[in-house]
Parts: structure tokens; C-alpha cells; sequence
């Protein structure tokens, strides 16, 4: 098992890069660490870290376009016990998350299209702050609803190098179960009233994030679904 | 809602985390009291049709209709307040399993199966993203399974700045610092000038033995030798018609003009 | 230079070593590794490490009996990273800088009183950051004021032998450099209406004193009262 990169000391331009993403507080991207070098091509060094490190104990990850070392994860058993535990996520912020990774950009109407019920504005905010999801413009559609998508962060902090790494992501979309949703019928069926709907457009031209608290209230059909 | 007390706290939602559908045969025996255990009706549609242990889309629709029919009249026996969402999606599915059942010929568009289909479809949609979301919290995670460096030095870009100053900026701005704050003291000090005093002496010996009208600028000393330079021209001239006005005011003597910029005469007042 | 241990994947004890000093927060000693590594023995590990790294960008090291990575020394001029940026010195700066060459060494008060106007802190800082000027000692006065003066590397970056090369004011008035420019105006202006009136203003535009023509701005009043 010798890989031949191992067998000798690494370049100057390794050794830089390796230094460079060891000592930076925040995952770079290729352009930063090149800047920070003096524009060198720092991509066949990157390949050749990524391939030294795989099988030690610290490996090196590209995460969002954005690299960084971090452990090898056959290891979390040993370090775990030292760290604090992550704030557990409500199952309704893991579900949204989930469906703003799958089928990001998405509206808030059409989460909630997806899970049948209303999803409380904490809960966007909760993903927003703990910098997994953030605002991505607004659709131009009428209503101009805010759409949101998933971060660099989010992606580092699962472990995936981009979305297209996503769990099976592949069949998912294949069986077209990540199609947009539209189904007035079973919309109705599900107490979204078309005048709920409306409603909703009026409240997202308002813009901003206060338009969101107003629906919760207003909604009061729906916020009883769940909480009766 | 109203619980009656032996029913168990209702599990609230925030401090769980969705442990996929491992737990829909836990939930079985207590069925009918776990009416906050689902975020509406399509997530009690899922855990019923989670059920079925089948595939999703293997489920039986009118299984699942009759399932969610006999959930509802339970609850309803338990004198349950159920929300209003839940008993719109019962109406509608009474409506769909009785569309099912119908001859085919007298359907309308979209017909029942079609209707039965998406809400299959529905039901997995969610579920994919049930699972999608169990799996995603299942993964190696920063800060919990897999760690950044402890202590990072730290990447620091310390922004210099290189001052630029020319030469001629430099004595430029000497030189207005110069002109803005000389006192005017400087100048005098330097400046060759009639006094008043001198020129009241001068216009008044000399039209003491004037005798007709004088122009103004004939009581300047010549202009020649010292007096040559103009500046101090300009002072004698401005002295000497300071003087003139100070010796009209005092009347020893008489001013004339005979018109706007014209010559200014003066001639002596006899007492 | 082919090391043995780089030959082959590390075992799993070198790798947990490896990970836990990754990212542990603090150095860590022999001991405290190895609690945290159910007792392991850790020497052998640490030693393989550190042979390991060592002709890497990172290095393992031991201080104080604690073991932890840094960045090789080679390399640390990457942690602090320079970056210039050419700034152009404002106006005040200049004036400042040309009051303490001319004057030093000078104290504060005595800069605004010959500039007439109260001059910033930040503008002698500015001066001292560019390494122009210095802090000379203090005034033996009540209040024993700090003095500034100027630096070498004034002298080098105007390209002065000494501060006597800088021009003195006849030299400056020569240049036109102490000709007001409002008065440059009135100049102007008395040049145009006595053109007909001949000598005097013949006069003034010859003479060697120009400097004492317009310097006063009453002569200009004096002028038009005979000037037809």
C-alpha cells in the first residue's frame, strides 16, 4: 500500500497549502488559499494532500467548493465524548431542512405544500440561524414569494461535497418524487383553502421576514391542525 | 384539546428528533391518543399507510381511507376536539373512497383513481423526505462525528497602507499654510507705506501755499528715487485722500469732484 | 528519505492520536491523550507523528511536556499575510508633514497654531504609521507637550540629504508657491483696469518685488479709489 506521493517530502507549494488550510479558521475556497499564496495553482497540491491524507487520521474534504481538514470519521467514537452536543433539531426544522436541500430553491408554500401543514416561522429561522439555510432571492412568479436554499455550511456540516451527494438523491428524482408539487385538489382536501392561498401572496408582497409572523396568526385554521 | 388525565403528555415536537418510521409500531397501541403526535392530516395519512408495511406506493387507498375514517370516529368517541383540517381531509376522502366504489362510466375528471394516485403520490413525497431527513442527520456531522482543527492559528491579512506624498505637495502645502496663517503684521513689517499722520503733514504744508484748486495726486512726492515703487505709491495716494477728507472735515479745506472717477481737487479754506 | 512510517497507512492508535491532537483546543500531555485513548500507550504514536510531520507544513511538537500541531516555522510568514495598498496622503497629512519639517521639532499645539486650524490625532498618526515622523521627546514646558519630528525615511522617500535642502520661503515665494490665490485674483484684475493708466502697472509686472504686490489685501481698495 505505498503510495508514492508518501515516499518522498512534500513540495514547497504542498507544504504552503497544507499550512495554509491547517491554520485557517474557515474552509477556503481554491481561490482564496491561490490569493493567499501569491495566485499559485494550488489544485494538483490540493489532489495530492486530499490523496496523503485519506487514510489518516485527519482528512482533507472539499465541501461546497470549500476545503478544509477535519477528522477522519471512523474516529467520532473517540472524540465525541469531549465535545458538546449539537442543539437537536425539532423534527419539523429536520424535515424542511431536508426538503430545502432536495428541491432548494423553494418558497414556503411549497415546503408546506410537501408536508401538508403549515410550517411555523421559528422553524425557517432555526435553519437560518444555525447558517444551514439562507434567503435566495424571490421567485417571479406573482406574489414574488421568498425562496430559500441551502449554504456552504450546510454542506460541510453533513459531509457532502455538493448536493448533487445528497442520500439518494438520484432515485429520488428519477421516481419524480422531487417535481414540483401541484395538486389543487388534494390541496383543498387538506383545509388550504385557494383563499388561504391568496392570502399568502398578499402577505409575501409585503416582503420581509414580517409577513411571515402575520401568516401564522392569521392562519388560525391551520396553526390548530396541529395544536388543537 | 382536552385530555383526561390518564392519557400521557403529548410528546412535543421540538424536543424530539424525527426518528423515522421505526417507531410507527410503538405508536399502534396508543393510537387514538396521539392526536399531537402529527403535524396534520397528511402525516397521520403516512404513519397510517406506514401501517400497511408495504411499499408506499404498494399501499391500498381504500385501506388507508378506512383507516383514517376509523382514526376519526375514535377520536370523535373519545370526545376529541380534532382541528378542522383533519375532518376536511375526512370528508373528502369519504368522498374519494365512494368515487372509488362508483361505476366507472359515471366518473368526472380528474377521476378517483387519478385522485387515489396522487395522493399515493403525496404520501411519498413526504415520506421520501422523512427518510431523506432521517438519513441527513444520520451522516457524519461536523461538530458531532467528524471535527475541524481545535485550535486554528488563524489566517491573518494585514492590510498595509503605503502613504504616497510628492515633493511638490509637500512645499505646496507649506506654502499655503503659509499664506493662510502669516499675520498681517508680517506684511506690514515688510511693506514700505505713507502713514497718515505724514500725509496729513504733507497735504496740509503744501496747501498752505498752494493758491488755486490741486489735483490730489500733485501732493504726491515725485516718483522717483524711493518713491519710485508703485506700492508705495498706492499708499501715499490713499493716504493723501484720507488725509484730504480729514483736513475737509476739520474744515482747512475744500474738496471738489466734477465727476463720477474724475480728478479730485482740493484747495485750502482761508480763515 | 524515504521514512519507514510513511511507507504504509498509520494504525489506528497513531490516527486517533493524530485526530485527537487535531482537534483538541488546547496542548495536550502524554497523559492526557492517553486517558482520553482508554489508557493507551501514546509515546510510540507521538514519536511516529512526529517523524512523520516533520518535513510537512505542519509539524507536531512538544512544549512544556504538551504536545500539540502548529504550522511549520518555515512557514508561518503565511499566517500574517501583508497586504500594501497605496494610499494617497489627504491634504491636512501634508500640511502637517510639511509644519513638522520645516518647524521640528514641534509640539501639537504649536502645528495647529501655525496651520491656524486643529489638527486630528489621526493625523499624525497617519504621519508616524507612514514612518515620516516621530516622537521626538517633550517640551521642558509646563504641560511637557510631546515634540514631533522627522524621520530618516522622510529624508529618503523625498530624497533629501538633510532638511536644509528643503527650500526656504524666499525660494518659495520665487516659485510663486506664497502667492494667494485670491489675491492672484485681484492681481488679475488691477493688471486689466490699469492697463491704460501705463507706468505703475508696467511697474508691478517687471519688478523684482512682485512678492509685496497683492500680498496686502487693502491695496486693493487703495487702488480703485484712484484708478478712473
Amino acid at each position: 500500500m505505498n503510495a508514492p506521493e508518501q515516499a518522498s517530502a512534500p513540495d514547497d507549494l504542498v507544504r504552503a497549502v497544507e499550512a495554509t488550510l491547517f491554520a485557517a479558521e474557515q474552509p477556503m475556497t481554491v481561490d482564496q488559499i491561490s490569493a493567499h499564496l501569491g495566485q499559485a495553482d494550488v489544485r494538483p497540491a490540493l489532489a495530492e494532500l486530499q490523496r496523503h491524507y485519506e487514510r489518516r487520521g485527519i482528512h482533507l474534504v472539499e465541501r461546497g467548493r470549500r476545503w478544509h481538514f477535519q477528522t477522519a470519521p471512523d474516529l467520532a467514537h473517540l472524540l465525541r465524548r469531549e465535545k458538546e452536543e449539537l442543539r437537536r433539531l425539532s423534527r419539523a426544522a429536520t424535515e424542511v431542512l431536508a426538503i430545502v436541500a432536495y428541491h432548494e430553491p423553494v418558497s414556503r408554500a411549497e415546503i408546506e405544500a410537501i408536508r401538508g401543514v403549515q410550517t411555523a416561522k421559528g422553524t425557517l429561522d432555526v435553519l437560518m440561524e444555525a447558517g444551514w439555510v439562507r434567503v435566495a432571492g424571490r421567485r417571479e412568479v406573482p406574489g414574488r414569494p421568498v425562496i430559500y436554499a441551502t449554504t456552504a455550511e450546510f454542506l460541510a456540516h453533513f459531509g457532502l461535497a455538493s448536493l448533487k451527494e445528497l442520500p439518494g438523491i438520484d432515485e429520488l428524482r428519477a421516481a419524480g418524487l422531487l417535481d414540483p408539487v401541484d395538486d389543487d385538489m388534494i390541496e383543498t382536501a387538506m383545509g388550504r383553502s385557494s383563499q388561504d392561498e391568496g392570502e399568502e401572496n398578499t402577505g409575501e408582497q409585503d416582503g420581509g421576514d414580517t409577513d411571515e409572523e402575520g401568516r401564522d396568526d392569521s392562519d388560525g385554521l391551520a396553526s390548530s391542525c396541529h395544536n388543537p | 384539546m382536552e385530555l383526561t388525565p390518564d392519557i400521557p403528555e403529548p410528546v412535543d415536537a421540538s424536543e424530539i428528533e424525527w426518528e423515522g418510521a421505526a417507531s410507527a409500531d410503538e405508536r399502534k397501541e396508543a393510537l387514538y391518543l396521539e392526536i399531537d403526535g402529527w403535524e396534520g392530516p397528511l402525516d397521520l395519512l403516512l404513519d397510517l399507510a406506514r401501517r400497511q408495511k408495504v411499499d408506499l406506493r404498494k399501499i391500498s387507498i381504500l385501506e388507508l381511507v378506512d383507516q383514517y375514517l376509523t382514526y376519526i370516529e375514535q377520536a370523535e368517541a373519545l370526545r376529541l376536539e380534532l382541528a378542522a383540517d383533519y375532518l376536511v381531509m375526512a370528508a373528502w376522502l369519504a368522498y374519494l373512497k365512494s368515487a372509488l366504489l362508483l361505476p366507472k362510466d359515471e366518473q368526472e375528471d380528474p377521476s378517483p383513481e387519478e385522485l387515489a394516485l396522487r395522493l399515493q403520490l403525496r404520501l411519498q413525497r413526504l415520506g421520501a423526505m422523512r427518510e431523506a431527513a432521517a438519513r441527513l442527520m444520520g451522516r457524519d456531522r461536523l461538530g458531532r462525528d467528524v471535527f475541524l482543527r481545535g485550535a486554528p492559528e488563524g489566517l491573518r491579512v494585514d492590510r498595509k497602507n503605503l502613504w504616497q506624498c510628492e515633493w511638490f505637495d509637500l512645499i505646496r502645502a507649506y506654502g499655503d499654510v503659509k499664506i493662510r496663517s502669516e499675520p498681517v503684521v508680517h506684511m506690514v513689517r515688510e511693506r514700505m507705506v505713507m502713514t497718515l499722520d505724514s500725509a496729513i503733514q504733507r497735504v496740509s504744508s503744501m496747501l498752505g501755499v498752494a493758491i488755486d484748486w490741486m489735483d490730489l495726486r500733485d501732493f504726491l512726492p515725485p516718483a522717483h528715487d524711493s518713491w519710485a515703487n508703485p506700492q508705495l505709491r498706492k499708499s501715499a495716494l490713499a493716504s493723501s485722500f484720507v488725509a484730504a477728507l480729514e483736513l475737509a472735515r476739520t474744515g482747512k479745506a475744500e474738496l471738489a469732484q466734477e465727476e463720477t472717477f474724475g480728478p479730485l481737487r482740493l484747495k485750502a479754506v482761508k480763515p
